[in-house]
């Protein structure tokens, strides 16, 4: 059994016989040689289609026709030559090293010839092998796997945020703004600002609400009470609450600007 | 090859042709299956037994727009979600510093963060940090136009592990930090 | 989320996941259904009846080279394939030969490809294999250039029904081939 190689068209007609003398038309060598996947390939199958003894290749006329093709082929792909220029050149040295008179003390397994049977050969094993690679059964064409759907139903989880990346955010923040100077912020002014926040959240629930009752002083302690009225202070100042009294010594109010 | 002989093996035919789809097979796909030797009726009535055959077991068979497909019952998804751990989404840098404006500055406008950031707030940013009830409005700026006051919330404190504002690093703490010349 | 209570309810959870993966399940993979919550001694016996469930029905369990996966009988795959009748493109002969050489001789450099073919590698034939994710880049050989050497992926493995390497046809099987050089 031969080894297959591709089908050659020329001109629409299939190329089924190699001339013995292997001579390739000029106009159908590229077309020829495309269907070759290189010198190896090439001479492969000039050997098997020749049913020539690879140790009997005829050095010669076999270098003189890889010459030929190389002449013609630059003309057409340069790329394409250097591949067939170098076995060209390997052709040539083993027909000149067979031509050389054998000194004795080489032995005789130094035949010339070794490497490109070796090469040959291995060249040969691998296209065997991606033939049968290529026959293996794959997904999709041999064989289907298993793809029933499935709901993707997960909560979407929030992003994580932490103390450090805030701390970092504000960073930025300030180092943009160059609000360092004037806007330091220490524990006590966050405090106040909380607190701020605080009173207002509660004063949103509409109507007039006691000073004293924004002051919790069985839990609070001193400090607590203190930022509490600072902030009372500060939201007065910013005018977000109005604080009245109708009369000296009367219960004071207070209410939330925007709150009628 | 030989056609399938029996309704089980037609049924089988149809089983695994659905379970190894990539995606939903219309009945026209189906009838391809039997080589134009099936009736669409017969084919129904196949796809109601194999729905009820799967009734009792680990996935569902399901009709969708384009056709029909097998999918996990849901209290399994539950399961097989853990496969594909969703990445952490994180939060864009303006939600960031917004957050972070409202926290040390609050109460604030959208004006003053707009002041401090020098760039428009994206209404989707604050959207984003409403939603997760982190912030909330507290009041209103009785200045033309009204602007809602934000200020963080106490959910905003439990997420963070903190029981006040004054937990959070106070700015003279980095402000200083940044020149450590000796140490 | 309560966890499964029973043999039935886990090879349920088991068998939900196989049917519905993308690619094939290890056993690391499987055991985070269970977070964490069983040995692997238990899941290998689950796998193992959950195969022998499988064995008069419609699918096969399998084991390939990255995991565990479920895939039609050969005898229904004939059915299946009618519904894309179009055959995939095949690849040239030039990157199943390149294929083989990576298979076999790995890891290879572009060099070596071109020594054993006798032709330039074309950078378009490694792109359609590292695109298929068939072969990959597994380091570079300490020579001048420290040129890259490919080996074949699990992906390659998988797609080919293997666990390993040692299950592809013998190399030894062309060496010897049918014609002996010298006839």
């Amino acid at each position: 059994m031969l080894v297959t190689t591709s089908e050659i068209k020329i001109n629409g007609e299939l190329l089924t016989e190699l001339p013995l003398d292997l001579y390739i038309p000029p106009d159908a060598l590229e077309v020829y040689l495309e269907s070759f996947e290189g010198p190896l390939d090439l001479l492969l199958y000039l050997i098997r289609k020749n049913n020539l003894d690879i140790l009997d290749i005829p050095m010669a006329k076999l270098t003189v026709q890889y010459m030929d093709y190389v002449d013609k082929m630059r003309a057409i792909n340069l790329e394409l030559a250097a591949d067939y220029l170098l076995m060209s050149a390997m052709l040539i040295e083993i027909k000149s090293r067979m031509l050389l008179p054998t000194p004795a003390e080489v032995e005789e397994e130094d035949d010339p010839r070794a490497e490109l049977v070796r090469r040959l050969m291995e060249y040969e094993a691998i296209k065997l092998a991606a033939q049968r690679l290529d026959e293996m059964p794959k997904v999709g064409e041999g064989f289907q796997v298993a793809h029933a759907y499935y709901q993707h139903i997960a909560e979407i989880k929030p992003p994580e945020v932490d103390v450090d990346a805030l701390v970092e955010a504000w960073k930025n923040v300030v180092k943009r703004a160059k609000l360092n100077s004037n806007h330091q912020l220490g524990r006590a002014e966050l405090s106040v600002r909380e607190h701020m926040s605080l009173v207002l959240r509660r004063l949103q629930a509409g109507g007039m609400c006691e000073f004293s009752e924004l002051f919790d002083f069985e839990t609070g302690g001193l400090p607590k009470l203190v930022v509490n009225f600072l902030a009372i202070l500060e939201l007065a100042k910013e005018g977000l609450i109005k604080i009245t009294q109708q009369a000296a010594f009367s219960t004071i109010y207070l209410q939330a600007s925007n709150v009628e | 090859m030989r056609g399938p002989e029996n309704v089980a093996e037609m049924k089988g035919i149809l089983e695994a042709a659905l379970l190894t789809a990539s995606q939903p097979l219309s009945l026209d796909d189906m009838l391809k299956l039997f080589a134009g030797r099936m009736e669409r009726a017969t084919l129904r009535m196949l796809l109601d037994e194999l729905k009820q055959d799967w009734e009792d077991r680990t996935l569902d068979l399901i009709q969708v727009a384009t056709g029909y497909r097998f999918q996990a019952k849901p209290e399994l998804s539950a399961f097989i979600v853990r496969l594909n751990p969703e990445r952490q989404p994180r939060y864009s840098r303006a939600v960031m510093e917004t957050l972070a404006i409202i926290a040390y500055r609050q109460p604030v406008t959208r004006g003053d963060i707009e002041q401090i950031r020098g760039v428009a707030v994206n209404p989707n940013v604050m959207r984003q940090l409403v939603e997760r009830d982190w912030v909330d409005v507290v009041g209103q700026r009785e200045v033309p136009g009204r602007p809602s006051l934000y200020a963080t919330t106490k959910h905003f404190l439990d997420d963070l592990n903190l029981c006040s504002l004054s937990e959070l690093p106070p700015f003279e703490d980095f402000s200083q930090s940044e020149v450590p010349l000796s140490s």
